[in-house]
Order: C-alpha cells, then structure tokens, then sequence
C-alpha cells in the first residue's frame, strides 16, 4: 500500500504558527524555525537581515526548557541548519560589486549551491516523516508467526554441528562484542608522518658541517613538502633554543641560517618538537 | 501526543475492534498464538462471553472445512490438548514437510549460532534480553533454535510472563561437555553485557 | 521434468495432495513459512505454475477481505517486503497488541529517519555521501541502522573502497510495502542538485 504523493505534502503543508518545535522572533519574523527557512529558501526574508546570533541565542534558551531524546534531535536539526545557514549569509554578505566578474559569478554560484543543498536537505527532512509514519504503522502489524507444530518440526533436515566449544566461546565473544561497522583507512591518502626530530636532526648536522647554509640549499634534493615544512619547523624550534642564527636581507628573500650554538648536546633533540606531537 | 490522548485513541480503537464480527476476533488471535490457547482465555482476549466464543469456534471448523458458504482452507482449526490452535489441513502435510525440509538448511546460520552463544552464556534470559545484546530482532532465530531442540522454554517472567530461555542437553552433546558450567569463561565481556542490558530491558 | 514424470517420481501422499485445490495448499504453506514467501518460491512450494499461483493469492487477497463468497476474516495477505505473509487485519491490530502485551519497539531518532531517507534514495551510496547531504557525521547512525538490519553494506567501491550502502527486504517490511519503488516521488533535485535547484528556487 503506497501512499500517494499527496500524503507527503500534507505533511509539509502543516506548518502553520501553531506547529510544535522552536520558534524564533525576530524583529523582521516570527514563527517557527522551519517557517524561517522556507521563506529563506523562497527568498521571500533576506538571509542578510537574519541576526543568526539571535536565533542562536533563543535557541539555545529554548533548549534549556527541553528534555530527552527530542532535545537532542532538535539540537543537531539546528545544527545543520545552522550551518547552511551560516554559509548562506556569508555568500549573501560578501560584496558583489556592479561588475559581473569571474569572482562575483563564483560567489552567486556558490550561494546557489547551498540553496540546493538546503533545499535538498529539506526534501529528506520532509520524506523522512513518511519514513517516520510508515514504520510507526507498520509496527503495529501482526504477522503470522507461529512455531511449526511437532510432527513438522521433526521433518528438518538433521542438524550438522562441526563446532568445538572452543569455537563455541569464539563465537560467544562476537556476538557480546559491540557491534561496530569497519571503516575504510584514510592513511593511504595522507602523506606518510615526517618526524620533526628526525629533520632536526638532519639540519643540526648539515649546520654543524659548515659556516653557513641557505635555507634553499638546506633542502636541496627533497621533494616531498611535508619534509620541507619538518625542516623550516625545525629550523624555528632551533633558533628557540638559540641554537642557531639566520638572516634575511629583504622579504621573501635568502634565507642564510648559521649553527649559533655554544652548548649544544645532542640529548635536545629529544624534546625538539613537541608541541607538535599529537 | 500526551499519554491521555494516546490512551484515548487507543480505547477508541479496541471499541472499532470490538464492533467488528466476533469471528474475525477470534482469527486474529489464533493467527498470533504460539501455542494451543484455551477456550476462556480466547473469550477473555477478544472481549466476549464463553458460550459466544465456542460457537464461534464451531462455526470457524464448519467453515475452514468447507461446510460454511466458502471453499475449504489449506489449513483447520482442531481443539488439541484443551486448546484450540490453527493447523495445516492434514493432507497437505507432506507438501509442507516437503516444502520444510527443502527451506530448513543443515547447518545453522551465524545469526543462530550467535544468539546461541548469547543464551548459552546468559540462561535463563528473555528474548528481549537476547535482542538488547545482539541488538536485532532474533525472534525467528530463537524459533529456529527451539524447532531445532538446542534451547528450551524454561520459565515465564512472574512479572512481565515473558519466556526465559535455556540451552538443552542436546547442545551439550554437540559440544561434547557434560555441564553448561564447561564454557570456557568470557567473563570481562559478559559484565559489560549486563550493564547495557538494564537498559535495554527498560527502554 | 514434466508435471507427468514429477507426479510419478513422488510418493502416493503427494499426489493426493496435488489433486486439491491450489488455493489450499497455498493457504497451507501460507501458514508455515516465517518470513514473506517469494511468488517463484511459493509456486515451486505448492508444484504449481507461477501465473497460476498469482491468479490464486489474488483470489485469496479477495476471499478474506469479504469479497469472495465466505465472510471477512480476521486475517488477511499482504505482498510486502518482496513476498507474501499473513498478517491480522489492520482492525483488530489493538485486540492483538492487547492480547501479546509486547513492548514499545524502540524509535528511531529524526537523525536516523533522515540518515535512512536519504539511502533509500540515493541507494548505492557511501557514508561520505550521506554526511555531505545531511552535513554532519553519520557514523554512528548508519551503525544502528545496520545493526537493525534496516541497511546492509552492498559493495565497496572498486576505486576508494569505500563501501555502498543500500535499504534491506526487512526495511521493505518495516515500512508496509513491497519495492523500493513504492517510495514517495522527491523533488526533482534530487536526481541532479545543480539542475533542479533552478527549479527549486523558482517556484
């Protein structure tokens, strides 16, 4: 039995003032949440002139006065749409100029995006009370569900059973286990981790060999940035420690380090860095 | 909707129910039952007098058997053990146990074995003790394991009447132990078990 | 092998069975099978050709809503979840309710309803798809909605191996119906965000 599509927009039709869920009052709106969204989305209220601090703040007191379960779908609800909502008004914010220049196009598209994806947003929101409805329903049903009776029962086919109680308590580990899903690893889209002592260790040598170095010349040969930036930061992290000295004779130019320290022990590298331990 | 609206709709319905053919009542709670149900306790289930069930019961074996105005059904309704209960018609039986023996596999599926382990483990528990740990739906598993003799009806909750469970001696033998005191113990796991499992029963 | 050869190769009791009507061995197998019993299936079931067996659960459908010969039955049949089943009639669900005194099924949350909405659409889709339409982390969701058998994992994507998700048979049956067709028709825009956003603005 489907439900035709009219039982879906009724569900959206009724949003009137009376509807339950926060409301926000403005001094350009009042009315629920939902309400300021769909005029939004209409461009009937300028997101602009939305003090989305306000909505917050009612939000937030609203909260306050709720408890359990809806509290916290209320909240993430808010969320989301807050977060729209937010990029919404930055894009509607940001100058556009008289001129229709590559920028301001990008910029109108962007905002056309997000009112896609609000809108989107809003078309599973909405669906998701039929989702809602039918399982509610559906819950209610009783389906037939007997056991077979005796002389069925014993027409199964006899049971194979090839477990050791051994396996028996392997299983009963999985089953009382949590239940958790498997995640795809992302490490293989991440740069491998560059250890900052590692390259430190690297430029304290490189420095201690000779009088003075460039930065460029210090790096020469590594072609993987994520060793470049452990190298400047290890540079920072040296000059600290007043290990070492540079010099720069105009912006973004040369830059020449010189092995500075007076009592530098090995052991220091230890700790170099730690601020970017994770 | 508050609790008072909800129990109102709520009567309002059982009053639809009640205006509708004792017959179609009587069905309805013979399609659900697991056992043979005893005549009174059927009166008291669809809100009718004794003497008005029997007669309907009667009218239902007519009627099944193809003496009412419709054709005869592929199933009958027989009064076994003091109670009454839905039957597949007897010469369909070897349909059906060709039918069974071609649905039931051999061997047991990792849902059944899994909430095996949950009831080996836990006995005696409900099946919505069993549905809280394995977080799904396990009562056509435990069906399952019942038709297949591995666990068994122990007791009814004096509280709630829900049906504990247990494993069977014919467990044992497949696992080759003499006692269920011979699982090797999973212990740390089964506490955190037991503590998500108040809330389970009570949500 | 022809009807002819099958009826011989089967013992006497079968072949009596055969000889009944359709609808009854229908009915009978009706009321053994423990979860939607596909058309194909139920047709190999009752040893009967499949348009034949179709002809007769519409009948059946007919038969116990009241519209055959005999009276409305507190039962009826239901295509739902890409199979047949019993089912009480939707009148006396209350009675029934009343009688088991099963507990309150757990709610999902709007989070979840929105998460489970958006992969019945989208369907194949990836957990990185999901969080970017409902712009937040879906994780744990999409953990439930697994762990209640409301989705399954499809496939993983050759390229990323990230794995697809798609609604499940028992979804179909939590909701009443029969395909993932049955859906309610969404907004255009769903098909292509840039396109129908036009569309969407406009109107």
């Amino acid at each position: 039995m489907a439900p035709s599509p009219e039982d879906t927009s009724t569900g959206l039709a009724a949003q009137d003032a009376d509807a339950p869920g926060f409301r926000v009052s403005l001094s350009n709106f009042d009315g629920p949440f939902d309400l300021l969204l769909n005029l939004i989305s209409k461009h009937e209220l300028d997101i602009t002139e939305v003090s989305l601090s306000k909505v917050t703040n009612e939000f937030i007191s609203y909260l306050r006065d709720l408890d359990g379960p809806d509290e916290l779908d209320q909240a993430s609800e808010f969320l989301v749409v807050a977060a729209t909502l937010l990029d919404m008004k930055v894009a509607g914010l940001l100058p556009q100029g008289e001129l229709v220049d590559a920028e301001s196009v990008a910029l109108l598209e962007a905002r056309d995006l997000l009112f896609a994806r609000l809108l989107q947003y809003r078309a599973f929101k909405e669906v998701s009370a039929w989702f809602a409805r039918c399982l509610q329903r559906e819950d209610r049903r009783h389906v037939r569900a007997a056991p077979l009776d005796e002389k069925h029962r014993k027409k199964t086919p006899e049971l194979v059973w090839s477990l050791s109680v051994d396996d028996f308590a392997a299983l009963a580990l999985l089953a009382f286990a949590p239940k958790e899903i498997p995640s795809v690893g992302l490490d293989h889209l991440h740069a491998p981790l560059v250890s900052i002592r590692e390259q430190a260790a690297v430029v304290v040598t490189l420095l201690r060999s000779t009088d003075s170095l460039t930065f460029r010349e210090l790096v020469s040969g590594v072609s993987e940035p994520g060793i470049v930036v452990a190298r400047f930061i290890s540079v920072l992290e040296l000059y600290r420690h007043a290990a070492l000295s540079f010099e720069q004779l105009e912006p973004l130019g040369e830059l020449t380090l010189r092995w500075s320290a007076e009592n530098w022990s090995d052991e220091q590298l230890a700790t170099l860095g730690a601020d970017y331990d994770r | 909707m508050t609790d008072e609206e909800f129990r109102m709709s709520e009567d309002a319905a059982l009053e639809t129910t009640l205006e509708t053919p004792l017959s179609e009542r009587v069905e309805a709670i013979l399609l659900v039952v697991d056992e043979p149900i005893a005549l009174v306790a059927l009166a008291a289930a669809v809100h009718a007098p004794v003497p008005a069930v029997r007669q309907t019961l009667e009218t239902l074996v007519d009627d099944y058997d193809g003496r009412g105005t419709g054709p005869r059904r592929g199933f009958e309704l027989r009064e076994v053990g003091g109670g009454w209960r839905l039957y597949v018609r007897e010469d369909h039986d070897d349909l059906v146990a060709d039918f069974i023996g071609g649905q039931a596999p051999a061997r047991l599926s990792q849902a059944a074995l899994e909430t095996l382990a949950v009831i080996a483990y836990k006995q005696p528990v409900t099946r919505g003790q069993v549905a809280s740990i394995r977080a799904v739906n396990v009562d056509s598993v435990v069906r399952t394991l019942l038709a297949r003799g591995l666990i068994t009806e122990l007791f009814a909750d004096s509280e709630t009447g829900a049906i504990n469970y247990g494993t069977t001696d014919q467990l044992l033998q497949h696992l080759g132990i003499n006692s269920i005191d011979e699982l090797p113990p999973i212990s740390p796991l089964l506490d955190d078990g037991a503590d998500g499992f108040d809330e389970g029963v009570t949500r």
